[in-house]
């Protein structure tokens, strides 16, 4: 039908509810998750090519620091919406007795933990 | 050309439908329904539907708590049809998908349901209606031939010389008006519960395929046997189903004292007794409550007297497993919740067992016109339907239907298409651009509609009485006078439910006739037509259908058609005592 | 059958997720955040360059970065379809997304192998 | 629904609250413009008993659908207060003191005043073949297939939807891209793809960027949905079975 009325596109529709929002905050998430990425292969590069004390002068300017902060927190909300989100895709069955969600949940964010102790005990462990 | 038209798309018309489609692919088959196939009103039902399966059930039991429940008004013949065929087609429902409940062994469920000696209605949990529709709704989408009219009003059928030549219908959306052209049509457009101020149904439910067919010279058959479901949610009339008295709900008054008891249906149990107590047929049961009201044990609310329904004593676990529904009617409508609180409740019009009369293959007095589901009247139900008859009745009377339209047009796929179709399509069209035009400067269609809902609650409500009934039948005599001139605001072409509203209205109006007609008529009591001023079962006089026909001068006239007796002879009809 | 690339995508991005979401922020906390302001010190290059010595760290950490880029093409590309209203140049916004992921593999494995 | 008795009438009449509702008369409005009407504020009343007082006092034109006035017929879906909701359930009570702006849903085309376009919804539907598919012979009408408990279990969520299009018009993906197949039709699709007794597979309608991988998992559509259906799940669970199939081409679920 012609006569029906298409409403226009909502250029805002993300700041229109708070769900939304935060949907958009989890999805932009994933430039930080590249920056991090940048920032490794930086600090990989700059150990490989005897560069170290370089990295570690531009890590301490204070915008660095800044960058990284968000990043931080970028990452962390990305990990618990993610491994929250974990159980939709994958329902876990035992015996016809549905796993519930939370039970998936707490095992993905126990997982997260045990990962970050052992690798900060890598980094750390001195030689 | 179409070969089958179907009127409706809720469970009688969608099974009709899958029946032609099937039989002759070659055949063209339409559905044509004013609200989506699947906002039919067959959506809501909850409980569950009745054939027999389960061991150490018969079907002749089946045919007895049937036609004892319809207090001998049913025609018998047709009983044993359709509780022949009722297993097969809940097996078909399975068979296409439809979610029933089952035992832990992978069989189909059953559980006990008022009025039924055995446990025999099947369920999915408590949205059987629900399930049964989308099933069937979502299996006609296979049927590529199967074609839709969704959101189209029909207004007129076309009759001349006795055989239908089609339907005048408005397409909502565009408010188009077209006569579609039509071997045979098949009405299914559900019941008239709207005509009563609190009922369970639908906004939809407006008597329709009744009003179309009556006015087409088809006669109505037991319009006066309405029934009132005992358990409705005070203002809303939202159902509280059966399946919750059938797990162990209780009804109880102010006092806290299981009322029933004392109306000759058994004495209490703990735990459900099948046709007792709280089991009952339902006219009985919504007599109770009456009683009760007059003897000031009910409890007073702004939306009038209630009773209470407890099913605390079941158990937050009971309740979540069978009748979740309940619980989320109860919380969502009524701010309160089952498991630790009791629900008020009070008798609301249900279901109408009258409709148009039709032989058991729904084929109606008038060639080429057939009707199925709660809008016909094959008489099943005769004087009170029992629960969970009602959605094997859609199944097994819609493919009857459909069967028997498909045969019927492939005999007559010579004719073309009457003069009829042009000449009263015009007239009709015409009429209904006059409305449209805002011709209409009286009443508001809604003050029109409440006054006539008031009159029939007042005559032919729970108990009616002579003097009040015929005061009915000058009152809404007038209100059709009235109607013709009811205020129209609304000119759009587009969507214009103002016009669809007061064509409504006028069906409730031939409808609401039919049945203080009827009523005034039948000098008796039986099942759910209570007289005070004539107390008794009358079988030597009343053994009878009421067939109602309307004059030309648009009044109804009132006979009657004896009711076949095969099997089992008239007799007393006994709850609670065994 | 229409054959489709997205769920070979949708498998990356997956796995990107949970790789980014288990080791991304302990690093970020380590080497961005906690040692440039001091709180802990630096370790020595030996021992950072002992770690990548060992051919599996080199492997898992190639994994975590190509997963990981992954995962962020894929979201950025339909985040800035969806924020941006700009679907129709899906194929183009990919060819960027998906493309930037794959330099960016490529130099990581250049750098570590 | 009752008629009110008289009393709770005239308590009624002394508090009122406005509602603005949007109102489009094709041919006479270029675009929706909003309307107030005063309202009796009753407790008992829904957001549609509000819209069927207006309809019935004040302005017999206003358009909009309902029927079962039960949340199961799925008709009455309006955004109120920008939130898609099911008005027969929806009170206005929740709303203090109003006003309460009611529009059609969004993310389809409007039809007239709260009626939205919906055929586009079941052209979908049917593409998904919603249906039971077997092979081979059937059983006769004398014997059920044998479904447990737990293989009910398995689909029984998913079968709960009402059509009711509210997920829709939480959908950002959809409310941009009309040709997302959308959250209702997947949920559907899996009802079928889990119920133990169906052979089919719907994998060419399901595996395309249009279907379940247009779903960038906002989560809004479980959301809204107000029979728990949770679509969201049902696509993420398809999505994971269709990667799966992809790689291992062998494994059919
Ligand atoms: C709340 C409730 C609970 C119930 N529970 C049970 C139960 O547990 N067990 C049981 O056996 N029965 C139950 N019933 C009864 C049963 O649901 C109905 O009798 C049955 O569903 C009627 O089906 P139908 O196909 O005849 O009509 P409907 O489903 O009402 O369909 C009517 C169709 O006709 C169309 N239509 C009407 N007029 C027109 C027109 N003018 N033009 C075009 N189309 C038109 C409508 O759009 C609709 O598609 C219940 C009823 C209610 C109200
Ligand atoms: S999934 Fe839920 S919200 Fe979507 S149409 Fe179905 S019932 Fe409505
Ligand atoms: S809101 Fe839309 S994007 Fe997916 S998870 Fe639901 S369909
Ligand atoms: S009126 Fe049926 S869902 Fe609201």
């Amino acid at each position: 039908m012609t006569s029906a009325y298409r409403p226009p596109r909502d250029a805002f529709w993300f700041a229109r509810t708070r769900t939304y929002t935060l949907f958009v905050l989890r999805e932009l998430t994933s430039v930080l998750v590249a920056w991090t990425i940048v920032f490794l292969l930086m600090l990989v590069g700059a150990l490989l090519g005897g560069t170290f004390r370089d990295f570690t002068a531009l890590a301490a300017q204070p915008w660095m620091i800044a960058l990284n902060v968000v990043a931080l927190v970028a990452t962390a909300f990305h990990a618990v919406t993610f491994l929250n989100l974990a159980p939709k895709a994958t329902v876990v069955r035992l015996d016809g007795w549905r796993v519930p969600a939370w039970m998936i949940q707490g095992g993905n964010h126990s997982a997260w933990l045990a990962l970050s102790v052992l690798i900060a005990y890598f980094i750390m462990r001195s030689p | 050309m179409i070969d089958v038209l179907i009127v409706g798309g809720g469970g009688a018309g969608l099974r009709a439908a899958i029946a032609v489609a099937e039989t002759d692919p070659e055949l063209t088959v339409a559905v044509v329904s004013k609200v989506y196939p699947m906002r039919s009103h067959t959506v809501s039902a909850e409980g569950g539907a009745a054939a027999v399966i389960g061991v150490g059930d018969t079907l002749d039991e089946h045919c007895y708590d049937t036609i004892s429940g319809g207090d001998w008004l049913c025609d018998q013949d047709a009983v044993e049809a359709f509780v022949q065929e009722a297993p097969r087609e809940l097996i078909q429902l399975e068979h296409w998908g439809c979610p029933w409940s089952r035992e832990d062994d992978g069989r189909v469920a059953v559980r006990p349901f008022g009025g039924m000696k055995r446990m025999r209605t099947w369920y999915a949990a408590d949205k059987t209606g629900f399930h049964l529709l989308h099933t069937l709704f979502q299996t006609t989408l296979k049927y590529r031939d199967i074609v839709r009219y969704d959101e189209w009003y029909v207004t007129k059928l076309i009759v001349d010389d006795g055989r239908v030549h089609g339907v005048v219908a408005v397409e909502l959306r565009t408010g188009r008006i077209e006569t579609i052209a039509a071997r045979t049509v098949i009405l299914a457009t559900g019941g008239c519960g709207r005509v009563f101020p609190f009922t369970t149904n639908a906004a939809i439910k407006t008597g329709d395929g009744m009003a179309l067919a009556y006015r087409a010279g088809a006669p109505l058959k037991d319009m006066e046997f309405v029934q009132y479901h005992p358990t409705g949610l005070p203002f809303t009339g939202i159902l509280i189903t059966e399946a919750a008295r059938a797990e162990g709900g209780w009804l109880i008054n102010k006092d806290g004292y299981r009322y029933l008891q004392d109306y000759d249906l058994g004495k209490p149990t703990p735990t459900p007794k099948l046709r007792s107590m709280e089991l009952g047929p339902r006219d009985r049961l919504s007599q109770a409550f009456v009683h009760e009201q007059e003897l000031g044990r009910t409890i007073d609310t702004p939306y009038g007297p209630v009773v209470y329904l407890d099913l605390r004593h079941l158990g937050e676990g009971r309740i979540d497993a069978r009748i979740p529904f309940v619980r989320e009617l109860c919380k969502s409508y009524q701010n309160l919740d089952p498991a630790t609180d009791l629900i008020p409740v009070r008798p609301v019009v249900h279901y109408m067992m009258g409709g148009v009369h039709t032989d058991l293959d729904g084929a109606t007095p008038i060639t080429g016109l057939y009707a199925a589901g709660e809008t016909a009247c094959v008489s099943i139900n005769g004087a009170n339907r029992l629960g969970s008859n009602s959605l094997p009745e859609i199944l097994v009377f819609g493919r009857r239907a459909g069967l028997a339209a498909a045969s019927f047009a492939k005999e007559h796929q010579e004719e073309s298409e009457h003069r009829a179709v042009r000449t009263q399509g015009d007239d009709e069209r015409r009429r209904l651009e006059r409305v449209r035009d805002g011709s209409g400067k009286g009443e508001r269609i809604a003050d029109l509609r409440e006054e006539m809902q008031h009159t029939l609650e007042g005559a032919a409500g729970i108990y009616r009485t002579g003097g009040v009934l015929a005061a009915a039948v000058d009152t809404l005599a007038e209100l059709r006078e009235r109607a013709e001139d009811a205020l129209v605001d609304d000119s759009s072409t587009t969507f214009n439910t103002e016009l669809i509203n007061l064509q409504e209205l006028h069906t409730m109006l031939d409808v609401a006739q039919a049945i203080v007609a009827c009523a005034l008529n039948r000098k008796e009591s039986r099942g759910a037509h209570q007289r005070t001023d004539f107390s008794v079962r009358d079988d030597s006089a009343y053994l009878a259908h009421s067939l109602v026909h309307r004059a030309p001068d648009g009044t109804p006239s009132v006979g009657l058609l004896p009711v076949t007796i095969t099997r089992w002879p008239p007799g007393e009809r006994v709850y609670g005592r065994d | 059958m229409k054959r489709t690339i997205e769920p070979y995508l949708w498998l990356l991005f997956s796995g990107g997720g949970v790789a980014a979401a288990l080791v991304l922020p302990v690093l970020v906390l380590l080497f961005g955040v906690l040692m440039p302001l001091g709180v802990i010190d630096w370790p020595t290059v030996e021992h950072l360059r002992a770690l990548l010595d060992n051919v599996l760290v080199r492997a898992a950490l190639l994994v975590v970065i190509v997963l990981c880029l992954f995962h962020a093409a894929h979201r950025i590309r339909f985040t800035s379809e969806e924020l941006f209203g700009i679907a129709r140049y899906d194929l183009l916004i990919a060819v960027l997304c998906y493309g930037g992921a794959i330099v960016g593999g490529v130099t990581g494995a250049l750098l570590l192998f | 629904m009752t008629d009110t008795e008289e009393s709770v009438r005239q308590a009624a009449a002394t508090r009122t609250i406005r509602l603005e509702i949007a109102r489009y008369r094709p041919g006479q409005d270029s675009e929706p413009v909003f309307q107030g009407y005063d309202v009796p504020l009753t407790t008992d009343w829904a957001v549609l008993d509000g819209l069927n007082y207006v309809k019935d006092r004040l302005d017999g034109s206003l358009s909009f659908r309902w029927s079962c006035r039960m949340g199961v017929c799925g008709s009455c879906g309006m955004t109120v207060n920008g939130e898609p909701r099911l008005t027969c359930g929806t009170f206005l009570t929740e709303y203090g003191d109003g006003p309460i702006r009611i529009e059609p849903l969004k993310g389809f085309p409007v039809i007239r005043d709260l009626i939205v376009d919906i055929d586009d919804f079941l052209a979908k539907l049917s593409s998904v073949r919603p249906w039971l598919i077997r092979e081979g012979e059937e059983l006769p009408l004398t014997t059920e297939y044998a479904q447990t408990p737990e293989q009910l279990d398995a689909y029984k969520q998913y079968s709960m939807c009402i059509n009711c299009m509210l997920c829709y018009s939480a959908c950002p993906v959809y409310v941009l891209n009309p040709d997302f197949l959308g959250p209702a039709a997947i949920a559907l699709a899996q009802r079928y793809n889990l119920d133990s007794r169906d052979m089919g597979d719907r994998f060419d309608v399901l595996n395309l960027e249009d279907a379940v991988w247009g779903c960038t998992f906002v989560g809004e559509c479980t959301r809204a949905c107000p029979k728990h259906v949770d679509p969201a799940e049902a696509i993420q669970r398809y999505k994971l079975t269709a990667a799966l199939r992809s790689v291992l081409p062998w494994s059919k679920r």
